[in-house]
């Protein structure tokens, strides 16, 4: 290993576990490593290294010098590129090691000789930034899509909106549509008069494919455009009754909105099979203050097991009480007869342990939303994941709010969690930030340790493409070969571990280099004799289960 | 019939002495050192009962058993066990042959059960012609066992009163265990390619569980007494009845197309001259195949002849007179 | 695409015949693709063979392009020699061609065969032809029943079909003649369904005998 | 009993990084390997690492739902565990492959997983800490 020189730490500041640097670096010198070591570098700086040789550089300290920037000093000052240095923290190795003073000189020189290895490998590379296309789509014109475009044609971004079939205003937003009723219209309107927002029909379907800086977009009709991020904000439809007679919430919302009068009992039956969502709840219980109070209608709400996770929703309830609505807990033996669309209901409530029996006049039961097909076929297009209940977004996402799986799509409404305006707002200026950053003209930096295809051994079987979380894979036809998509990919590994062809690599941990780390790792004798099992500070409940030789 | 059960419950493989005799009148007459003649009757292809009637009173008091064959050459005709029914009701013992080319092993079984339910006792296992051959060569064929794993099961289901599946072949857990019980035999062909094979091929029959084997027919002496010694050399003769089968000659025509068209027929060119050179082949033919049973009536471990007089049940009654096996013991 | 799937292990290991060196081959075609017998899994099974199999002096593993071609076995000559026995992760076809190919060697199958299908997703393939020789998908709206049908029916669907799914396995499998239904009646062909099929000519199925296929003029 | 770690850079780091405020010191014969997601993890790699010497691999990553690249730890899991089986099914008793979820604060787990791979049948872990005696590789390079 004649190109890679070590720097290490000389470790003074452990004075009780002192490294005997002559004998690691006549170790180290038999690998062909050549040691330099630095004197308190975290205090007295890195710059006098003058007798440092070879091209790739392994510095060997411990966090400290990372979080006083002297890497990065380090680095300057030499010019290395990434791909020509590496930090080791043997600062752990140490502490983990034992008062024999040469263990940890062998210990340390085995963890050095692996990371050489793996620094040897590293392949210089050019850093990659993409620069992003302009403009923003955003799928969907309900009511988080059209926040969402809002809040961006605010900050003179291109937005181009695609309207799909479904309602202007999806289940868990009702409510708030019609308490405000211009607030729908208002924001399409603000998206219509910017200079900068384009309603395009969804029509004939739509065709998406992801670019390296962005994604291409073909409507039915032929367009063709362009866009660095995606919004997914796709408007979810309430399904029709099964019971012939009954209302959805969606029919009431309209009965409501064009100011039908509902005198009389309205029963809502909720939670029939699966819990209700508390959006649901939330419209039921708004529709159900307008009727007693505009209508002077009689209210009773039947219900079984809703989700008491909506933070509003004790308030909610007692408004309600307070509005006169009639809550019955009913068990699992309700029946319902339906007489040719008038309803006989009968059951017994839980709370008061007393039979009761209604005939509405009008019975709603409210559907679970759906995602709309076509909008499960772009997600698919994307790859984005669409968890249960259709939400775009998977627990293990830990970034922003509005990150989906797939980097340059964001997620507002329906996509990313229930339908709660107040959530909605507060998502759409995080969304706002995200999508400048995202569309920064002077590009963003690609992943470090991205996979590389080997386009002659690529057997062109689209594994990688179909197990990348992110959906950075993507089949390239002009080379018959996978294609990576590094803007989207995030470096994990796991299609260079599924390809049956070993024809991807991660970028700076090759293949090669990280079987001959584990190499080294196993070749460096041991520092006690088998035998010494835990140490005394181990956990005290470590008792032997099984035998075996030790 | 107890003797069955308590001789042969040993897995098949072991060397089992033939003692079917209670039930099988083939195996007792085998087991008394007869020298038995068997017959083959095709079965008519339509529901006319004249032609069988005819077939019947020929075989008659002539073969102390007859083989019905199962859809022979892959035509369609009455199923062998329906035939068999009819022959028993006229008085005589049939040897039901078993094919695997158009049955599973559900039916098979199911088949078995019946067969044995109307009287029969004898059974022939074999893999049957290939549908091709036949009048239905669009047909999917089944072969979902073959022949040796046909006698296997039929083995365990006599002796070890089990299906192929491993349940007991009985109505309910307290009834009794009734299995068909039959006197199993299956076929050899000492003529067909490995020749060395050959008799490895009948000892792997022995051992999965045939109690007699009917040869293909043999024109070919010289290579059949080879086989024949091989059999003797390996014991093969005291574990299963051989039954040497023959053909007889009708015409010329019909014996060069045995020879060119027939896989696994051997014929040697002195007996197509011999034949060829015969006023009327007919007849020469006849003499020759009395003359082929009265050897192997000498040759070492054959234990009887069984004559395939193909569409010639007429014939039979004069090869076995001529061969001096006439009249047949009881 | 052919796919298969790896014997189990222990099937594997009992089979390996004594020898003092074995060469594990694999093909880059069908069974890499299908993640069962390409140059990762040889790598993987050569690996385990020979922690499993240590009175084998020599284990290794290689691939070729294709191992129901004999050019490309033509490079395998040399390390066949070497070897006393090979075991090849390729289709049956494969292991045949490669038993021909060097017929004084034991040659061993490390896959089990199963079927000519498509990649659903990762992780998940599908029967999707039999190769009868006898295609009727323009009657079935590209819906092959003999190999969708648990019963290769071709007047169905029969009475186990209930709510789209087979009786055979009710929980995950289609009822083919189900999806026949529907396609046709999408593409407003139900009439197609109504004809009643004749049974099939096996002939050119396996049930003919095993098949050839003779280009004449390919092979002049 | 040699013994690789490979742990993610997630919480398999964290949890490494963090044993010493436990009081815990990896036994000598322990080595560790950090990869980006334990979902690089193939079966070549664990197969290569046990023939390279070490007698057992124990894969440290993310819990459930919590990988940082959604289901690389679930894709590992799986795969040690295929290893695990098929090397229990071709009667390889001397090599083993397991996998441990952790969460960063989890040390005691680990720990206490460590522990069971390399004593199994041997003496409490005082008793071995008491026996132990600085190593000589001598001639072995």
């Amino acid at each position: 290993m004649q190109g890679v020189s070590v720097v290490m730490c000389d470790f003074s500041c452990q004075p009780r576990k002192k490294v005997d640097c002559r004998s690691l670096r006549k170790e180290l010198a038999k690998a062909g490593i050549q040691v330099v070591v630095a004197k308190k570098p975290c205090r007295q700086g890195i710059e006098n290294l003058d007798d440092l040789q070879g091209e790739k550089v392994l510095f060997a300290g411990c966090p400290l010098l990372e979080e006083n920037g002297l890497y990065g000093r380090f680095r300057e000052r030499f010019s290395a590129a990434p791909a020509n240095f590496l930090d080791l923290d043997v600062k752990r190795s140490i502490l983990d090691l034992y008062d024999d003073a040469k263990s940890i000189e062998q210990a340390l020189s085995r963890s050095i000789k692996a990371h050489a290895r793996i620094l040897e490998a590293k392949e210089a590379e050019a850093t990659e930034t993409v620069k992003p296309e302009a403009k923003v789509l955003v799928y969907g014109a309900g009511y988080s899509g059209l926040h969402a475009a809002a809040a961006l044609c605010a900050t003179d971004v291109s937005v181009d909106v695609l309207e799909t079939s479904g309602p202007t205003v999806s289940p868990g937003c009702l409510a708030e549509a019609l308490r405000n009723r211009d607030a729908v219209r208002k924001l399409r309107a603000a998206v219509e008069q910017s200079q900068n927002g384009v309603f395009i029909p969804h029509r004939n379907g739509v065709r998406l494919s992801a670019l390296e800086n962005g994604f291409h977009m073909r409507t039915g009709d032929g367009m063709e455009a362009l866009y660095g991020a995606v919004v997914f904000a796709p408007e979810r439809v309430e399904g029709p009754c099964a019971e012939e007679g009954a209302l959805n919430l969606s029919a009431l919302y309209a009965a409501l909105e064009r100011r039908q009068q509902l005198r009389g009992i309205t029963a809502f039956l909720l939670d029939r099979g699966r819990p209700s969502t508390p959006e649901v709840v939330r419209d039921v219980l708004e529709a159900a203050k307008i009727i007693r109070d505009a209508h002077r209608g009689e209210v009773w709400v039947l219900l079984r097991n809703v989700q008491v996770s909506l933070q509003y929703q004790e308030e909610l309830y007692g408004d309600c009480r307070d509005a006169g609505v009639v809550f019955v807990k009913y068990r699992e033996d309700l029946s319902l007869v339906d007489d040719y669309g008038s309803f006989d209901i009968a059951g017994h409530d839980e709370q008061v342990h007393t039979a009761f029996s209604i005939h509405p006049d009008r019975l709603v039961i409210p559907q679970i939303p759906r995602l709309p097909a076509e909008a499960g076929v772009f997600a698919a297009a994307l790859k984005l994941r669409l968890e249960k209940d259709e939400y775009s977004q998977s627990d293990s996402l830990w970034n922003l709010p509005n990150d989906t799986n797939r980097t340059g799509v964001f997620a507002v409404g329906s996509a990313r969690s229930g339908m709660i305006p107040t959530l909605i707002r507060q998502d759409v200026s995080s969304l706002v930030a995200a999508v400048e950053e995202r569309l920064d003209p002077a590009g963003f930096a690609v992943e470090e340790n991205i996979p590389v295809v080997d386009a002659d051994k690529c057997v062109y079987c689209l594994t990688c493409v179909r197990v990348c979380p992110f959906g950075a894979m993507a089949k390239d036809p002009e080379q018959g070969a996978a294609r990576v998509i590094a803007s989207a990919c995030r470096a994990c590994g796991i299609c260079v571990a599924e390809c049956p062809a070993e024809a991807l690599e991660v970028r700076n941990l090759r293949r090669e280099a990280l079987f001959s780390a584990v190499e080294a790792l196993a070749e460096a004798p041991d520092t006690r004799p088998p035998a010494a099992g835990s140490p005394a500070a181990g956990p005290p409940a470590a008792a032997p289960t099984s035998g075996g030789d030790s | 019939m107890s003797n069955v059960t308590a001789e042969s419950t040993t897995a098949a493989g072991s060397q089992t002495a033939v003692r079917v005799t209670a039930e099988s009148r083939l195996a007792r007459l085998l087991d008394q050192g007869h020298f038995v003649v068997t017959a083959e009757l095709g079965p008519p292809r339509s529901v006319d009962p004249s032609v069988l009637d005819t077939k019947i009173e020929y075989l008659k008091g002539v073969a102390d058993a007859v083989n019905i064959t199962d859809n022979q050459t892959a035509i369609v005709r009455i199923s062998s066990i329906g035939t068999a029914t009819y022959l028993m009701s006229r008085g005589m013992e049939p040897i039901v042959q078993m094919t695997c080319r158009d049955r599973n092993r559900l039916a098979i079984q199911a088949d078995l059960l019946g067969a044995s339910l109307n009287g029969v006792k004898n059974l022939l296992c074999l893999t049957g012609d290939h549908q091709s051959f036949g009048n239905h060569p669009e047909a999917k064929q089944v072969y979902d066992i073959d022949s040796l794993q046909l006698i296997y099961m039929v083995r365990q289901m006599r002796d070890n009163g089990i299906f192929q599946c491993g349940e007991e072949i009985r109505n309910s857990k307290k009834a009794n265990v009734l299995p068909p019980r039959f006197f199993i035999g299956g076929a050899a062909n000492p003529f067909a390619e490995p020749l060395e094979w050959r008799v490895f091929r009948l000892e792997k029959k022995i051992n999965a569980g045939i109690d007699f084997v009917q040869t293909q027919c043999i024109y070919d002496m010289d290579v059949f007494s080879r086989w024949m010694e091989m059999v003797v050399k390996r014991g093969l003769h005291k574990r299963v009845k051989i039954l040497a089968g023959v053909t007889p000659i009708r015409s010329l025509g019909m014996l060069r197309y045995m020879k060119e068209s027939v896989a696994g027929v051997t014929v040697p060119d002195s007996l197509l001259g011999r034949i060829a050179d015969a006023e009327v082949a007919r007849e020469e033919g006849l003499k020759f195949c009395a003359e082929q049973i009265r050897q192997f009536q000498k040759m070492e471990g054959i234990a009887g002849v069984h004559i395939m007089a193909i569409e010639w049940e007429k014939a039979v009654r004069g090869i076995v007179e001529a061969a001096g096996l006439l009249p047949r013991p009881d | 695409m052919i796919v298969a799937e790896q014997k189990p292990i222990k099937d594997i290991v009992a089979m390996i015949p004594e020898a003092s060196s074995l060469l594990v081959v694999g093909c880059d075609t069908c069974v890499t693709v299908c993640m069962a017998g390409g140059i990762k899994e040889v790598n993987a099974l050569t690996s385990v063979l020979r922690m499993a199999r240590k009175d084998i002096a020599r284990i290794e593993g290689t691939s070729v392009e294709r191992q129901c071609d004999r050019e490309f076995l033509e490079e395998l000559e040399e390390s066949v020699q070497a070897a006393d026995a090979v075991l090849s992760m390729a289709c049956g076809a494969g292991v045949q061609m490669l038993s021909d190919y060097f017929e004084g060697k034991i040659v061993l199958p490390a896959l089990n065969t199963l079927f000519m299908g498509s990649n659903e997703e990762a992780g998940y393939w599908m029967e999707r032809c039999l190769g009868c020789g006898d295609c009727v998908l323009d009657l079935t709206g590209g819906i092959c029943p003999r190999t969708r049908c648990s019963k290769g029916l071709m007047n169905g669907p029969c009475g186990g079909s209930e709510g789209g799914k087979c009786e055979v396995d009710p929980e995950n499998l289609e009822c083919g003649w189900n999806l026949i239904y529907n396609r046709l009646k999408a593409l407003n062909r139900l009439d197609s369904m109504m004809e009643i099929r004749p049974p099939q000519n096996w002939s050119t199925s396996h049930d003919g005998g095993p098949r050839r296929l003779i280009r004449e003029d390919v092979k002049l | 009993m040699k013994l690789l770690l490979l742990h993610c850079t997630e919480s398999g780091q964290k949890v490494l990084a963090r044993l010493p405020q436990i009081g815990y010191r990896l036994p000598s014969t322990v080595r560790t390997m950090e990869l980006k997601c334990t979902g690089r993890i193939n079966e070549e790699l664990l197969l290569s690492s046990l023939e390279d010497g070490f007698d057992a691999v124990l894969v440290v990553g993310c819990h459930r739902e919590n990988c940082r690249y959604l289901d690389g730890n679930l894709r590992a899991e799986r795969r040690v565990q295929r290893i695990a089986r098929m090397l229990a099914d071709a009667g390889v008793m001397d090599k083993k492959v397991d996998m441990l979820l952790v969460g960063p604060d989890e040390g005691a787990k680990l720990a206490a997983r460590i522990a069971a791979f390399l004593a199994p049948g041997a003496e409490p872990a005082a008793g071995a800490e008491t026996a132990s005696v600085p190593a000589q590789s001598g001639g072995k390079k």
